[in-house]
């Protein structure tokens, strides 16, 4: 079987496995539901595998195919088919993508086990998974906007997927909007593409564009920012990020897949993609990179500050999503993905672990109400603090290659391109106290009234959950977690997918150690080898350098974060009120939302009233009822020379012969 | 086989009415699906390579005045009439399943109803056009007025209907008026005819051209109903039963696109290519206020009212895009929206029946015990807000792409009721299928009857999204013709010369000069890309 | 004699008939002066006759009369009924109808 | 001396003369006691008798007593509305309380008499016999609009319509003359050509003539602003009577309207076709608005037809032959529709204690569907909607017009039937959309103007099978209107 044909089997499966599940909501037991939804996603893994098996069996240069099932929609000229393309990079997502949902749907597993809407949980899952890999695979970009846009609704579906709270139906719907407006760009670019060069085909718009544009000229470049829209709203970069840190209303699951593992870096995906095209707009490069920089060290900030757990590590997501589009955008491809894969990894492993706490506190998000689950879970707490050290690129784990292999890359391009060498160092700093700052509160300390259940009886019975949000009380019928719901940790698929994760998380990296093994950077390679920028590659003593550098920043970072919350407790008391300004600017998380709410939503909701309450009925209805009323005048007009005086009736004869004889005699002369 | 389509609504009504109260509904029903299995028939013999009409009929009617009873089916209409026979069934069926009074009455209405519809489609003479298109208005009048509800804050439903009449046929009278003028001016002294294909033979003089196309404009724009025309809307909406109004705002809407597509164009080139910013502007009104009232509305049938308005005003720029990208759009948008629409009254219908309210503030938590009718809603709603991966998305890229090449400012305009009619469209069915569980409010699974009537439809839905281009290979030929008339575009560019010739796209903006470009002389009406 | 004094005469007996009517509320008065408007017609009936020479003017003057005289008989005739049911003799009482 | 027997065509003049002693005879009935029941039947006779004549001498034009009258296919198709209509006036007074009170045989003589003018009228092609016919059409009328002489309302119609009518013949009659001294001669054929002679071209005289003529006819046609007697005497008048004014009395007018105006004054059309445009147009703005607010039905139907005579107008301002055929089909038409209006309005104003107020027919579609559904096909043609003779006859006007170069009058007509819906509308929303009106209301009072209510006239087989037949007609013509449209070109090819 050819690669393609493998292909489409891993978009089968998903898709299979989310209508099974859907129809079956009634006939399957909840059990089977979850085994399917797993299953399907190994199924799909697999295939992946095979797939890479079958391309790395072709000669380097020849390792893309495209393949269609039927015309979707050709007419008038355009002509889009229902095409995939495989090449190194989009295997490698598959696998990346495939590889973490087996994993999470195992995870889920378990720790949906309890929940109502179980089947609906994990028919979405799948369909998210499914979407993903369509997105990936997409031959073309009207197909790449389809996946695109099914994630987006895959994303609203299971963040408002406790779909009585409020506030999640509130998350999902700003999910969804901002994603649509990503849409919005994605197809702007595919038109212009369009009218540019004729076809919306991968294949044909990656040979012609270097032919037709010359670097720099405006088409490309409005092309570049129309996808950066898209990436950005995706991938939750500045300024339409606001949607990610509310997406955590979803259940943590969700979370870990979709807002840390695969969905939020499309973004960087399609930057890699389109590689050939940014190369020929450098301008927009510069700024998805810059845009990128700002990310990583606002986010970084953000998470300093934040009291929420997953809020907190939410926003960890958008800085070192902040990474990977800097890096896909200075040039540094694989450098790029491989983050991409490792931040998968550890970030995924980490709202595992912070799901258990979670799950343990009811619901309660707040970390300054937890410490202690050191003791009370040492299995989740091993596996945050593995997912931990790799955030904090802690040296030889996953990320510490990873990110600092962007940053060498940075160097190594020199000039201007410095700024992000020093920053994203900057931003390591923060990466490793924040990240730590949360460790530190959580796991160590005297016990929290949960933990210390935890250890005395092992099993917690809460009250009724309220939404910490709204104050509302949480509706457990249509599945949110109630009372029985029990810690989860304690069920086995979930121990596994964390451990697995938990290794990958450490070792993951070593694929690809500078000068050792270059693994990603040789399989990507024939990928981006078009591109000008994957000649300039750091040399192997730089970029060990630059491991070293980013490996005292990291022990720097975590010897901090340690002083801060455990030696002296009260310093981070202390610092807030020494710089309050500053606090309640990040604490706010910069005013991005009100900056918005300002800008876009009030004026857009207040024009609607006035629409519906003034124009309507003024200008519109006026419209109408003015007519009839001048209709109506004409008839009380008439009417009222019917007086029923028949002396008038002559007169009115009598001066209607006159006017006419008036009209002949005038006529006549 | 084409007159048989036409009269067997007609035929089952009349016979309807001599049948006891409880067959009357089944006998409709079953009327309508004939209907529909001899349109699926005609679309199964249509040959989409074929040039020009196909299963004509070409009687003289009233030679007299030059008045044919002439009737054609070509890629332009085929689709339409499906859609006609399909939601016809649909409705039918759903209000069949609801006790009536009067039903024999009621369904003679219907069918009535679905021929002057299908005649307005299958009418290839003008006249007979003008004539169909008048004829639908009579039976909903009775419809909205007799079977409809009266609020108690606001007009009686014959009032309200009263002024839906009498607001569209303004535009359809002086259509008329236009209608004969153009026939007298062409034949100047000679031989009248009525013959759509004759007179877009020879167009009559630009000065005649301009006065008459806003005539013909007035009525179709009115039908839509576009921004500022739409008066009649708000009140006829809440007035009418949601089963009528369902084919009512799925089918007739479109009437009036349609009417651009067959008559402005071809027989009014020159006086299109004058007033194609004018229309476009309407038409981005439309798309821009319908999408704001739609969000602002708190009643359930004016929302999906609203969003009517918009999708129209899409399906207008589509239209007036004046390539053959946009009118292939245009086209298979119609189908999209009509098959949207209806369903989303009839889930209106059943929502309003399970919170006794159509207020969207009094509804919610719907969803929790009605997990089918959610999912179908759910699909609905997604296909509504033009998600890609629906029919409705190839439809709005397909229009939009059209006017992006000819006029990208207006493009970037409309786009942007797309991210409006996301919200919107969600907005609805959120505060009804999910939060907290209002007050009053039955959270029932929805009926098998009512499952019957929906399930089809959605199945509809998705297998447009699946397979649009059964569609648009069907249509883009006639399409091609009717754009070709004003020397539009008739397609895409060819891949290589795609950046020869052409203009920089700011040229374009402005006036149309884009609309001829890159193409082989635009009187060859030539099969899209393949052409070249 | 000159004949356009007889179409002066005519048109003046013709004004007054038309202003009696405007001015005079009792219905017999209004039926002669729509007698003296249809005399004028004759008048000038028969003036032209004489002016162009043929004698068609005079027929047609000689049938008006007949015809003037019938319409007397059933003004007369309605004036009595409504004199019967015991109603104003008074045409601006007469305003059951308007509007 | 030796004495030449004038040679008369007896044939042509068999109509007239059928009518005339068919007259005579049902006067003699209202003499012979036993007889009296038999006068309506002997009218139907005698109508049916006239009209086979007149379908008899179709297509074969003829000049009677030396030009006198010309019988040709426009006289005849109009004559043949008129008797049509009188048909129906005479099944619809079956019953009718003013009847019995001037007295069947009187009553249905007049009728007869007034048809009598009518198809003289129809024929006239001199001024004399032009003068004659109106008079002999409209004295009869007069009085049968008081026939009901117990209701004052009655009365007050038939000494209004006496006062106005008489008003404008003399107009008439004064245009007459001065037409006669411009040219010389009665005849139309001699007016023609006396009045396009050098030097009186243009005359003051003439051209004042024309306007006191237009003005005469314009004012049995109801066209406004000569309308102003119609809707008081549509409502005072027994509704039988009133049927037969508004179709006939009209029909019969604008055939002489066309007539004299085509024929004798042709030369002139430069001058009166803007003229007669504007009064087209005043009345079909008039009468349209005039009745929006009307809550008489026979008022309603009254201004109603004021608007439609400015649309009928609108074929003779053209002053071509399409015109006239549009005329002559829209006349057609629009008899059908007026008498199945009629038909239902006298039943239900006998049934019901609400005259013929709109209450009368509220909830009419449960009660009595077999009424009305004619009503309402009726009021939809007279809508001009499709599918009805009303709409073929707009088209038909329109396309007429706009050959003409009067396209702003075919606006004007758009205009107004976008109006009329209005109040047309209103009736049917009535019947179909209000529930039946309660029982019996303060108004019937035993006040001598009541006339007894007759509680099954709704169900009277001589009212419910004219309303559906004419409705049938209405809808078979909107439908194959083929044959009334090759009827209307023969009337309209006498002319040209």
């Amino acid at each position: 079987m050819s690669a393609t044909a493998w292909a489409w089997l891993v978009l089968l499966f998903p898709l299979l496995g989310s209508i099974a599940i859907g129809l079956g909501f009634r006939a399957l037991p909840a059990k089977a539901a979850g085994a399917i939804g797993t299953a399907t996603i190994a199924a799909a893994f697999l295939c992946g595998v095979a797939m890479l098996v079958n391309l790395l069996g072709d000669s380097p240069d020849a390792r893309h195919h495209a393949s269609s099932l039927w015309d979707y929609a050709s007419a008038a000229g355009l002509d889009i088919k229902l095409g995939i393309y495989v090449d190194p990079l989009s295997t490698f997502m598959v696998l990346v993508v495939t590889g973490v949902s087996a994993l999470i749907h195992l995870y889920s597993f378990g720790y949906m086990q309890s929940d109502e809407g179980y089947h609906r949980f994990f028919s979405y899952l799948n369909f998210f998974v499914f979407s993903m890999l369509l997105l990936v695979l997409a031959g073309n970009f009207v197909l790449l906007t389809v996946g695109w846009a099914f994630v987006g609704f895959a994303s609203y579906a299971l963040i408002s997927f406790w779909y009585r709270r409020t506030t999640a139906t509130k998350a999902g719907m700003k999910a969804f909007v901002i994603n649509v407006i990503g849409d919005i760009g994605l197809v702007l670019a595919a038109f212009l593409i369009f009218r540019e060069l004729g076809s919306f085909d991968y294949g044909t718009v990656f040979e012609t564009a270097p032919k037709v544009f010359s670097v720099n000229e405006w088409t490309v470049t409005a092309i570049c920012l129309l996808l950066l829209v898209g990436a950005f709203a995706k991938s939750a970069q500045l300024p339409l990020h606001t949607w990610l840190p509310d997406a955590m209303e979803g259940p943590t699951p969700v979370s870990s897949l979709i807002h840390a593992a695969t969905m939020v870096t499309a973004g960087v995906y399609l930057i890699a993609r389109t590689h050939t095209l940014f190369v020929l707009a450098p301008t927009a490069a510069d700024i998805a990179a810059f845009t990128g920089l700002a990310t990583l060290l606002v986010a970084g900030t953000i998470a300093l500050v934040m009291t929420d757990l997953k809020r907190a590590i939410a926003y960890s997501t958008m800085s070192q999503i902040g990474y990977m589009v800097v890096g896909v955008s200075i040039g540094a491809y694989s450098a790029g993905m491989f983050h991409l894969m490792t931040h998968a990894f550890f970030k995924a492993l980490l709202f595992m672990a912070a799901g258990s706490i979670i799950a343990a506190m009811a619901n309660e998000q707040n970390i300054d109400k937890m410490s202690g689950f050191g003791r009370a879970m040492r299995f989740t707490s091993i596996a945050m603090l593995c997912g931990g050290l790799a955030l904090a690129a802690f040296p030889f784990t996953s990320g510490f290659f990873s990110k600092d292999e962007i940053l060498a890359y940075a160097t190594a391009r020199g000039g201007m391109y410095l700024i992000f060498t020093v920053l994203g160092y900057v931003g390591a700093l923060l990466t490793a106290i924040y990240t730590f700052r949360l460790i530190f509160r959580v796991l160590p300390g005297k016990p929290c009234p949960e933990a210390q259940e935890l250890i005395d009886s092992g099993h917690v019975h809460h009250a009724h959950p309220f939404n910490p949000a709204t104050g509302e009380e949480e509706d457990t019928e249509v599945g949110f977690p109630g009372a029985e719901h029990h810690v989860a940790e304690q069920s086995a698929p979930m121990r596994i997918a964390m451990a697995v994760l938990a290794f990958l998380a450490l070792f993951g990296g070593l694929v690809q150690v500078p000068g050792v093994d270059e693994t990603i950077t040789k399989f990507l390679d024939p990928v981006f080898a078009d591109s000008p920028l994957s000649e300039i590659v750091p040399s192997v003593g730089a970029s060990w350098a630059g491991l070293a550098i980013g490996a005292a920043i990291s022990l720097a970072g975590i010897g901090i974060a340690y002083w801060v919350y455990v030696l002296r407790p009260g310093t981070s008391a202390a610092l807030i009120r020494r710089l309050r300004p500053v606090h309640t600017l990040f604490a706010n998380k910069w005013y991005f939302d009100e900056a918005i709410d300002l800008l876009v939503v009030r004026p857009a909701l207040a024009v609607g009233r006035f629409a519906n309450r003034t124009f309507e009925r003024l200008v519109v209805d006026g419209l109408v009822s003015g007519t009839e009323d001048f209709v109506g005048a004409g008839g009380r007009v008439v009417r009222l020379v019917q007086n029923g005086f028949v002396r008038s009736y002559a007169l009115l004869l009598i001066v209607g012969f006159a006017g006419l004889a008036l009209y002949f005699l005038l006529s006549s002369s | 086989m084409i007159n048989s389509l036409l009269w067997t609504p007609l035929a089952f009504g009349l016979a309807g009415l001599f049948l006891p109260r409880r067959l009357a509904g089944w006998w409709a029903t079953l009327g309508a699906a004939v209907t529909l299995a001899i349109a699926i028939a005609l679309l199964a013999g249509f040959d989409s390579g074929a040039p020009g009409l196909q299963d004509t009929v070409d009687v003289s009617w009233i030679p007299g005045l030059g008045v044919d009873y002439s009737l054609g089916l070509d890629g332009l209409n085929v689709f339409l009439v499906l859609l006609t026979a399909v939601l016809w069934t649909a409705g039918t069926a759903f209000a069949a399943f609801r006790e009536q009074e009067r039903p024999q009455l009621f369904f003679l209405m219907m069918l009535l109803g679905e021929t002057a519809t299908l005649g307005a489609f299958v009418a290839q003479d003008l006249l007979l056009f003008v004539l169909f298109f008048d004829l639908m208005l009579v039976p909903f009048y009775f419809l909205f007025g007799a079977w409809g509800s009266d609020r108690e804050d606001g007009p009686t439903a014959s009032a309200a209907t009263l002024k839906m009449i009498v607001y569209t046929l303004i535009g359809s009278l002086l259509m008329l008026v236009g209608a004969i003028a153009t026939a007298i001016i062409a034949a100047d002294g000679g031989h009248v005819t009525f013959s759509i294909a004759e007179l877009a033979k020879h167009p009559i003089g630009e000065g005649s051209q301009r006065w008459i196309f806003w005539f013909f404009a007035a009525a179709f724009l009115v039908k839509m109903p576009a921004f500022l025309l739409h008066g009649w809307m708000p009140d006829a909406y809440r007035a009418a039963p949601l089963p009528v109004l369902a084919v009512f705002s799925g089918v007739l809407a479109k009437v009036g696109a349609y009417g651009f597509l067959r008559v402005v164009l071809p027989v009014f080139p020159d006086a299109t290519v004058e007033f194609q910013e004018v229309v476009l502007a309407i038409a981005l009104a439309s798309i821009l206020y319908g999408s704001v009232m739609a969000f602002t509305q708190t009643n359930v049938r004016l929302v999906a009212g609203y969003s009517s308005v918009a999708q129209l005003g899409f399906i207008t720029a589509g239209i007036f895009a004046l390539s053959s990208d946009g009118a292939d759009g245009a086209v298979l948008q119609m189908v999209n929206h009509g098959l949207v629409v209806a369903p989303l009254f009839v889930i209106v219908a059943i929502l309003a029946e399970r919170s006794g309210t159509e207020d969207l503030r009094e509804m919610g938590g719907m969803a929790m015990r009605a997990p089918v009718l959610a999912a179908l809603f759910l699909i609905v709603t997604l296909a509504t807000l033009a998600m890609p991966g629906s029919a409705n998305f190839v439809g709005e890229f397909y229009i939009l792409n059209g006017l992006f090449d000819s006029k990208i400012v207006f493009a970037i305009v409309a786009i942007s009721g797309v991210a409006m009619s996301a919200y919107y469209a969600l907005r609805l069915y959120q505060r009804t299928m999910h939060n907290r569980l209002a007050g009053g409010v039955a959270s029932r699974e929805i009926g098998w009857k009512d499952g019957v009537v929906l399930a089809p439809l959605v199945l509809c839905i998705l297998g447009l999204a699946l397979y649009p281009q059964l569609v648009l290979e069907r249509t883009d030929n006639s399409v091609a013709r009717s754009v070709a008339a004003i020397g539009g575009s008739s397609g895409g560019p060819p891949k290589t010369q795609a950046r020869v010739d052409r203009k920089s796209p700011l040229a374009c903006a402005g006036g149309d000069a884009c609309s001829v470009f890159w193409e082989a002389p635009p009187t060859t009406p030539s099969r899209s890309g393949s052409s070249q | 004699m000159n004949v356009e004094w007889y179409v002066v005469l005519s048109s003046l007996l013709f004004a007054i008939g038309a202003t009696g009517i405007l001015i005079r509320r009792s219905p017999v008065v209004i039926l002669l002066c729509l007698e003296l408007m249809l005399n004028a017609g004759n008048l000038a009936l028969v003036a032209f006759s004489r002016m162009v020479g043929n004698q068609q003017g005079q027929v047609f003057a000689i049938v008006v009369m007949v015809v003037a005289a019938c319409e007397v008989v059933i003004g007369l005739g309605l004036i009595v009924a409504i004199f019967r049911r015991r109603l104003p003799l008074d045409v601006d009482e007469l305003t059951e109808l308007r509007g | 001396m030796n004495f030449h027997a004038p040679s008369i065509d007896y044939g042509a003049l068999s109509p007239v003369l059928a009518l005339t002693v068919g007259l005579c005879v049902v006067l003699l009935t209202a003499v012979f006691k036993p007889l009296r029941r038999t006068a309506p039947f002997l009218s139907l006779l005698t109508l049916g008798a006239a009209a086979g004549l007149l379908i008899w001498q179709w297509n074969d034009p003829t000049e009677l007593i030396s030009g006198a009258l010309r019988l040709d296919d426009l006289a005849i198709s109009i004559s043949l509305i008129a008797i049509l209509t009188a048909a129906f006036a005479v099944l619809f007074s079956l019953g009718e309380p003013a009847v019995e009170q001037v007295g069947s045989g009187e009553y249905h003589a007049l009728l007869l008499g007034s048809v009598l003018g009518m198809t003289l009228l129809a024929q006239a092609t001199d001024l004399v016999t032009f003068f004659v016919a109106i008079e002999t059409l409209s004295i009869p009328l007069y009085i049968l609009c008081a026939a009901n002489l117990r209701r004052e309302r009655s009365l007050e119609s038939g000494l209004k319509y006496l006062i106005v009518g008489s008003l404008g013949s003399a107009t008439l009659l004064y245009g007459m003359a001065l037409l006669y001294g411009g040219s010389g001669s009665t005849g139309f054929a001699g007016i023609a050509a006396g009045i396009s002679r050098e030097g009186v071209l243009g005359d003051p005289l003439v051209l004042i003539g024309i306007g006191m003529t237009a003005v005469g006819l314009a004012f049995k046609t109801s066209v406004a602003p000569f309308h102003q007697w119609t809707p008081d005497v549509y409502e005072g008048a027994p509704t039988p009577i009133t049927a037969f004014m508004a179709v006939a009395t009209k029909a019969a007018a604008f055939a002489v309207f066309v007539r004299f105006f085509d024929v004798a004054l042709a030369s002139q059309a430069n001058d009166w076709q803007p003229a007669l445009a504007v009064l087209a147009a005043i009345s079909i703005v008039v009468g349209n608005v005039g009745a929006l607010g009307q809550d008489s039905l026979k008022r309603l139907l009254g201004y109603s037809g004021i608007a439609q005579a400015g649309y009928i107008l609108g074929g003779l301002v053209v002053a071509s032959e399409a015109g006239v055929e549009a005329l002559v089909f829209y006349l057609a038409g629009y008899a059908f529709m007026n008498l199945a209006a009629f038909a239902v309005v006298v039943a239900r104003e006998r049934e019901t204690p609400y005259g013929d107020d709109i209450a009368a027919v509220r909830g009419l579609g449960a009660e009595r569907p077999w009424l009305a559904w004619p009503l309402t096909i009726s009021m939809l043609g007279l809508a001009g909607l499709p599918a009805t003779v009303g709409f073929i006859g707009k088209l038909y006007l329109i396309e007429a017009l706009v050959e003409g170069d009067y396209t702003w009058l075919a606006v004007f007509i758009a205009i107004g039937t976008m109006i009329s819906l209005a109040y047309y509308l209103r009736v049917v929303a009535a019947m179909w959309m209000r529930p039946g009106a309660e029982a019996v209301p303060a108004i019937a009072g035993a006040s001598p103007e009541a006339d007894p209510i007759d509680a099954v006239a709704g169900r009277r087989l001589y009212l419910v099978i004219p309303a559906l037949l004419a409705a049938a007609v209405t809808i078979f013509f909107g439908v194959i209107p083929q044959p009334l449209v090759e009827l209307a070109q023969h009337a309209g090819s006498s002319l040209f």
